[in-house]
């Protein structure tokens, strides 16, 4: 894009920097419309599995509910508690939803359509969606409400908890395409199942990985059946609770989000990301970014389907599947993918 | 008598040491009997050395070595001053043994223990012939003196005994770091070489007031004496005549055998300053132990003023000078010693020392008055006794360096008469304080035979001196040709128009010590 | 896989530092008596495997790592503290009930240590130092339910970070200006000359290790530790740290700094005589007999690094060293010696006594506890006959022959200061009035027979081995230079 | 140095978030005071509390088992910093790399093998 | 363009910051913990820094094993504080003073 701007008559950095930030726009914003979309489809598939209709009274089937409750809530009036901490209470929201974005800047959407290649994109991502602990810590502590607290310590204990394993099952990952790049991992999946499916998943040794890798993500981004940060019964709405009008909307945006990320992660680290299913030429005429896209829509029903049909844990079940299930199951897995890797590849030690 | 390769020295220490050691486990009767016997056996031992030392042989006798690392040997050996020094000791130390045979009942193993230790030390110091090694044997005496004072003394012990030992440490540590140097600087720790080798002026400046700052406070030299009639006061009988016997002892051994040989020049620069503060204290303590109400005060503060004389007399870099003052030395060992000993004697009774609450003892105790006595007599210098030949050998050596610190030591001696009669005058004569006083009874046989020998030795160190200058005579002239060169001239030569050292040498031979060889 | 060769000491405390961590985890707190022998005996075996080593000087895993006589001779040291610190411990426990981690932290510890003394690189330094540290922190506030343990803890923990992070900073700085982390790289680099980041560097450096071995002005923590510690934690503390410390920062002056002796000697010179004179002072007051003990430990280090000071000028190096080792292995000796004393202090009771004044009078009731007492004061304080004057004499010597005479002066002076808090503690012994305390026997054979063998060594005893000490010194010391 | 500019899209996006998420933000505020939505009272600014009113400090003492999990998660995730660069060069530091990581990873697992035993891991 | 100096300078401010959050702060013990980490990071700043101006591994290799130390540091830190709270019920700097002298 760079270059079209140059040859438009733009400076170098002008051009750059117009690139980028059209880049971003185009990030940014069809993202901000894919989770509209995408709390649509969610309410959609929990009802259908529920034999409910769901959302079906604001526009064509409904369609339009994400924007009408979006205008409501920006009418709303800001309630801030009189004995919250308010910068930090009004950080919290900006916080979360910002980080929520900025992890998509290195999401490959296709071959080179990636707003920062860079060599750590992997490490980039685990470092952004880390920081997402802290809008949720610092609305439970700036709330100064008993819920809310709870509930923040409560997840964060978990985020923090799964980001372990999922880091040790990330090497694995790494380990195989011996890059950081999310593009270079993709890449590496080409055929790699089998010589023609186009995912690591079909890799025996990488395929718990991706089931263990898909339970974190839910576990992470705080989904059912790991939700215990907002469970209604216990919590009301956990860290959101004293929170109102758009604040209340960016938590709810950014979880979404991150809902996203993780399953266009789980796309991209597993499943071969805009690569299509089979290392067959036709599929390659399918844009890269339709493929992508569809695998993300897959998680994304898997996820809803998850939530529909899946009570919920309890929290030291939580807890126990991610310290003791988990943990070990993934450090072995570095074990037994390096050795594998070394043997194969390296050969047998002299 | 004695083969000369026989280590006899290192016997004499090794021996009290080692029943020092037995002390400490045994119950009080069978320590005090270790205690005795072996300190017997170390007087035995000392006579021994005596009738074996070769009077005008070689400088060092009995010399022994054994390198242990480094610069630091275990390397022993004895000229005459040594010898006489050893023999005051190993004299004293039965005695002492015996004045608390009974006085002591608390923790006996203990204290007989650190008696031993104390005379083992006291023989390694004055036997020692290499630096370090007399540093160790110099510095550990701090240990069972601290002990003794600590523990068996008196009301106010525990203030007594810190004193006492963080004067002397402080003087000795400054002492250490100039030992260091000089043997980093000569590459040796031999006393023998030292004591030959000739210092940068200078340098020899810094050495003499790092030693004199720990010999000074020793001795004890005026102004930093107080630490002395504090311990002899709270210190038990037996500790004040060890203390006042031998200890003050080592820093006027430490004058003779570190700062002049070794620092010959300095000496001499620093002459005024000694005889300075000789004067000072021969006045100054006399008229404070006139005031004195306790006895064993009075009695400290005496020592200060006898040891101001010899400090004087040492100074005077003449023989008469230095014989005298080593006569003095061990003269006013036995003496106050034997002092000390006639108070503890009656404090024994009473259980005080104010001289108020005595008085006409000589009624109801008329042994106890004659020898206490003859101790006075000693003291103040009567002739015929030690304490004669001394103070008037010192006194004839100071006239040579200077008629003004003769003069002034000369008012020292009588201001001594005056507070050692005043003593004895309100102690033994007038009317009985009290009751008590008045029935005490008088010397029993343990005291006589512990009063008796002292006074046998100071009447025969009075009587016929030559016996004890005999073995230092060649010493004192080797140090007088050390000292020469650099002795500045006095202002009141005896015998104008003749040799200088024939003149000095005249001067001695006059009152009858004659030369014996 | 040589390189393995040259670590097996360490390799055996690893192993059995993991091997008994697995022990204590699955068989839990009953079995911690068995898990301190069994520690103890891996510690013997490392010093087994220590004394077979090739004495090299040997530079290992890329240069990282040196093994040579010094730090085979620092490491035995630290070892058999070590061992000593261990079996002292699970008697102290008895009463709230001794917990396996004890010494599995100990054997971590003593590897953190093993490595610093072998450190030849900024990197090894730091892990070394840190690996003892992190230990350490978890020893201060071992016991749990003491609050002054868990204060200890904190105030060690909070100064130690702030000390590592000082010593990385000028790590980091060294590391900057001279573009390696070798201390051979490092002194090729001071050979041409300094400049104010590597002066900067190598003051944050100091200061740094200045913390580990509680050298005035970064002694705060050490009383606090010592007082809040539990007693063989503090023994510990008191002994083989110190040592690893101070032989780090030997070799860290010795080897990457030979040729900026006018740089560090000063620093060094400043912390001696502030440490001499301070610790001297600061334990006037002290009521407490391990506070006491921290502040003469305080002092300790300050003539040590008297001895550091002197190894500077090139003249001096051996006679340096080898009184900074010499100094050490009497101290250890001495610091052990007096912390078993003091670990003997029950009162009726069972509970520790460390108030000085509650002392008095144990003359009567445990004369062979007292006698040993007072000869561990006597010779902390350098009153000869007793063997702690000897190396107090050679760091004198070594300081004189180096020039730095204003040293050797400053620190008899402080000595004197420093006789009068240990002559309080024998006054209290021996001359005061029995207190209401009793002292019943405590302890073992084994343990009064230590104490025994210390004090024996400590006394006129030491100088019988004077000869063999030295040369084992100048052997150890040869390597440095 | 290294060329850092591949990361300034990131700093661009960091401050188009930001701004973008502080609009969401503060211009509903800025908008409820214009339509008059914006009425605080006391009972609408305090905190929530099941229809009471608050009983004490929500702040309060917490379970010690959260700290727990922060010290868990601080050493298995920062242990896991330096096998990233490992999985990324086992080709040029070869077996002795392999070797030396499983031995440190044989070590991190003994920590979690004690930290399970000991309990930590439970939240019973 | 940002030169190593920025770089140094920075990381020297941070350094101080640390050591101030150490001494000066009388409040929380927690804030020291940060001051703490403060100070690492502070250096591994300088590390990284100096290792990329001098193309040497050496500085990036030493930072990890800061970081890697900080964070048990860290863990320390926190559980001896979580002993502390139940002993103490505080975590105040200035009721840190059970022992003084």
């Amino acid at each position: 894009m760079t270059d079209r701007f140059i040859s438009w008559g733009m400076s170098q950095d002008w051009a750059f920097f117009t690139a980028s930030i059209v880049g971003i726009l185009l990030i940014a914003l069809p993202l901000m419309l894919a989770v509209a979309m995408i709390i649509y489809a969610d309410r959609k598939i929990w009802a259908a599995i529920a034999l409910r209709r769901g959302p079906n009274v604001v526009g064509p089937f409904g369609l339009l509910q994400s924007f009408a409750d979006g205008l409501k809530v920006f009418l709303q009036e800001t309630i801030i508690p009189s004995s919250a901490n308010k910068a930090l209470f009004l950080i919290a929201p900006i916080i979360t939803f910002t980080v929520a974005l900025m992890a998509w800047a290195v999401i490959p959407f296709n071959s080179g359509a990636v707003l920062a290649d860079i060599n750590v994109g992997l490490l980039y991502i685990l470092a952004i969606s880390s920081l997402g602990v802290y809008g949720v810590v610092i609305s439970g502590w700036a709330s100064n409400s008993k819920y809310p607290f709870f509930s923040a310590l409560r997840a964060a204990a978990q985020m923090i908890s799964y980001e372990v394993s999922i880091g040790f099952i990330l090497i694995s990952v790494v380990l195989w395409a011996d890059s950081f790049n999310l593009n270079e991992i993709i890449q590496a999946q080409q055929g790699h199942g089998f010589g023609v499916v186009n995912a690591f998943a079909f890799n025996l040794l990488l395929f718990p990985m991706a089931v263990m890798f898909l339970i974190s993500a839910m576990a992470e981004t705080a989904r059912a059946p790991f939700d215990l940060t907002e469970a209604e019964s216990e919590l009301v709405a956990g860290y959101q609770t004293e929170y109102s009008s758009m604040s209340f909307a960016l938590f709810w945006l950014g979880e979404y989000a991150n809902v996203l990320l993780m399953c266009a992660l789980n796309a991209i680290l597993f499943w071969g990301g805009w690569l299509p299913p089979i290392d067959w030429a036709p599929l390659y005429y399918v844009p890269g970014i339709i493929w992508l896209f569809l695998k993300i829509f897959i998680f994304f029903f898997i996820f809803s389907w998850v939530k529909a049909t899946v009570p919920r844990y309890r929290y030291d079940q939580l807890m126990r599947l991610g310290w003791k299930v988990f943990l070990p199951i993934s450090l072995f897995w570095v074990f037994l993918v390096s050795g594998y890797l070394m043997l194969t590849r390296y050969g047998v030690p002299a | 008598m004695i083969d000369s390769g026989f280590p006899i020295l290192t016997l004499m220490v090794a021996l009290p040491a080692a029943a020092a050691a037995l002390c400490l486990f045994l119950g009080a009767s069978a320590a005090r009997w270790t205690a005795l016997l072996a300190t017997l056996a170390n007087f035995v031992l000392g006579c021994l050395l005596w009738a074996s030392f070769d009077i005008g042989g070689p400088q060092w006798q009995f010399t022994e070595a054994l390198a242990i690392y480094g610069t630091l040997n275990w390397k022993m050996g004895i000229d005459g001053i040594a010898l006489m020094l050893i023999m005051l000791s190993v004299f004293l130390m039965p005695i002492c043994i015996g004045v608390s045979w009974r006085s002591i009942t608390e923790r006996v193993g203990l204290y007989y223990g650190c008696f031993l230790l104390m005379e083992a030390l006291m023989i390694g110091v004055f036997a020692a012939q290499d630096l370090i090694l007399f540093y160790i044997f110099f510095e550990a005496g701090l240990i069972p003196m601290y002990l003794i004072i600590g523990i068996w003394g008196g009301a106010n012990r525990i203030y007594a005994s810190y004193k006492f030992f963080l004067y002397t440490l402080l003087g000795s540590l400054l002492m250490l770091v100039a030992m260091i140097w000089m043997i980093m600087e000569t590459g040796t720790g031999d006393i023998p070489t030292l004591m030959e080798h000739d210092f940068p002026a200078h340098i020899q400046t810094w050495l003499w007031l790092a030693f004199f700052a720990s010999f000074a406070v020793k001795m004890p030299m005026w102004p930093v004496h107080t630490w002395l009639p504090d311990a002899h006061v709270q210190a038990p009988t037996a500790g004040s005549v060890i203390l006042a016997g031998v200890l003050l002892k080592m820093g006027s051994y430490g004058f003779i055998r570190f700062l002049m040989p070794m620092f010959p020049a300095a000496s001499a620069e620093f002459m005024w300053l000694v005889f300075a503060l000789s004067m000072v204290a021969v006045i100054y303590t006399s008229l404070v132990a006139l005031v004195q109400n306790d006895m064993k005060k009075l009695i400290a503060y005496s020592s200060v003023a006898h040891m101001a004389i010899v400090t004087a007399g040492l100074f005077a870099f003449n023989q008469q000078g230095i014989e005298g003052a080593l006569i003095v030395m061990l003269s006013h060992g036995l003496v106050s010693g034997a002092l000390f000993m006639c108070v503890g004697v009656i404090y024994d009774r009473l259980h005080t020392r104010e001289i108020a609450r005595y008085g006409g003892l000589s009624n109801n105790m008329p042994g106890y008055a004659m020898l206490f006595l003859f101790f006075t007599m000693a003291s103040i210098g009567l002739p015929g006794t030690s304490g004669f030949v001394g103070e008037f050998l010192a006194l004839a050596g100071m006239y040579q360096a200077s008629s003004w610190l003769a003069l002034v030591a000369g008012t020292g001696v009588i201001l001594g008469a005056a507070y050692m009669l005043w003593l004895y005058w309100r102690i033994a004569f007038g009317k009985p304080a009290g009751e008590d006083a008045a029935s005490m009874k008088d010397l029993d046989a343990r005291e006589w035979i512990l009063l008796l020998p002292i006074a046998g030795a100071a009447l025969w160190m009075g009587v016929y001196p030559e016996s004890f200058l005999a073995p230092m005579r060649k010493d004192v002239t080797t140090l007088v040709a050390r000292l020469a060169p650099t002795a500045p001239a006095g202002d009141a030569q005896l015998a104008a128009g003749e040799p200088a050292p024939a003149a000095a040498h005249g001067a001695a031979s006059a009152h009858g010590a004659g030369e014996a060889h | 896989m040589t390189d393995l060769l040259y670590i097996l000491p360490e390799l055996a405390l690893i192993i059995g530092g993991l091997v008994l961590l697995m022990y204590a985890a699955f068989a839990g707190d009953k079995q911690s008596g068995v898990i301190n022998a069994l520690a103890a005996l891996f510690l013997a075996l490392a010093l087994i495997l220590l004394i077979r080593q090739p004495e090299g000087p040997t530079l290992v895993f890329s240069d990282t790592l040196r093994v040579d006589s010094f730090s085979i001779y620092a490491k035995a040291l630290i070892y058999i503290s070590a061992i000593a610190a261990l079996l002292m411990a699970p008697r102290y426990f008895e009463a709230e009930g001794y917990r396996a981690e004890y010494p599995v932290l100990v054997l971590f510890s003593v590897l953190g240590m093993s490595i610093m003394v072998s450190a030849h690189d900024l990197m090894s330094l730091y892990i070394g130092l840190e690996l003892n540290s992190l230990a350490a922190y978890v020893l201060a506030s071992f016991a749990r339910t003491d609050g002054r343990a868990s204060e200890a803890g904190l105030k060690y923990f909070v100064l130690g970070s702030l000390a590592s992070g000082m010593l990385l900073y000028g790590s980091s700085l060294l590391y900057g200006f001279t573009g390696t982390t070798n201390f051979a790289g490092i002194a090729d680099v001071f050979t041409h000359g300094d400049n104010l980041g590597l002066i900067f560097g190598l003051v944050f450096v100091l200061a740094g290790l200045g913390f580990k071995i509680s050298a005035v002005p970064f002694h705060m923590w050490t009383p606090d530790v010592y007082e809040g510690a539990p007693t063989p934690v503090a023994a510990f503390f008191a002994s083989a740290p110190k040592v690893a410390a101070l032989a780090l920062l030997t070799r860290f002056c010795m080897e990457a700094l030979p040729d900026a002796v006018g740089s560090w000697q000063q620093i060094i010179s400043f912390m001696a005589i502030a440490s001499m004179v301070l610790g001297a002072i600061g334990a006037i007051g002290q009521r407490n007999i391990k506070r006491l003990l921290a502040y003469s430990s305080i002092a300790n280090v300050g003539f040590i690094l008297v001895g550091l000071a002197a190894a500077g000028p090139a003249a001096t190096n051996e006679a340096g060293v080898s009184s900074v080792i010499i100094y050490l292995t009497v101290y250890v000796v001495m610091t052990l010696g007096s912390f078993l004393a003091v670990l003997q202090l029950r009162d009726a009771n069972g509970r520790m006594v460390e108030d000085i004044a509650s002392l008095a009078g144990l003359w009567k009731t445990r004369p062979g506890l007292a006698t040993a007492i007072a000869i561990f004061m006597f010779s902390l304080a350098g009153i000869p006959p007793l063997f702690g004057f000897w190396p107090k004499y050679l760091v004198f010597q070594a300081a004189i022959s180096a020039g730095l005479l204003p040293l050797a002066v400053i620190g008899a002076l402080a000595s004197v200061i420093g006789a009068f808090y240990y002559l309080r503690v024998i006054k209290v012994m021996m001359f005061d009035a029995p207190a209401d305390v009793s002292f019943p026997a405590v302890g073992g054979v084994a343990e009064r027979g230590v104490i025994a063998v210390s004090a024996a060594y400590v006394s006129l005893f030491g100088f019988i081995l004077l000869a063999p000490l030295s040369q084992v010194a100048a052997w150890a010391a040869g390597a440095l230079l | 140095m290294v060329d850092l500019s591949q990361y300034v899209p990131i700093l661009l996006f960091l401050f188009v978030a930001v701004g973008l998420s502080s609009l969401f933000v503060f211009l509903p505020m800025g908008v409820a005071r214009l339509t008059g939505a914006h009425k605080p009272d006391v009972e609408k600014l305090s905190e929530y509390e099941c229809g009471f009113p608050a009983f004490e400090d929500s702040r309060g003492q917490f379970d010690v088992r959260f700290y727990l999990v922060a010290i868990l998660f601080i050493i298995f995730d920062l242990e896991a910093a330096f096998l990233f660069p490992w999985a990324v060069s086992l080709e040029e530091i070869g077996w002795t790399g392999w070797f030396t990581m499983m031995i440190f990873l044989g070590e991190l697992a003994l920590g979690l093998v004690y930290a399970w035993k000991k309990g930590a891991l439970d939240w019973e | 363009m940002i030169g190593l100096a920025h770089y140094l300078t920075v990381s020297a401010i941070l350094f101080v910051l640390g050591v101030l959050g150490i001494f000066i702060n009388r409040k929380n013990i927690i804030i020291i913990l940060m001051a703490i980490e403060l100070i690492l990071l502070s250096v591994n700043l300088n590390l990284v820094a100096f290792s990329a101006y001098l193309g040497d591994l050496a500085g990036q290799v030493f930072a990890m094993f800061v970081l890697t130390v900080a964070a048990g540091e860290a863990a320390i830190g926190l559980a001896i504080l979580v002993i502390y709270f139940r002993g103490r019920g505080t975590i105040a700097v200035d009721d840190a003073n059970r022992m003084k002298g």
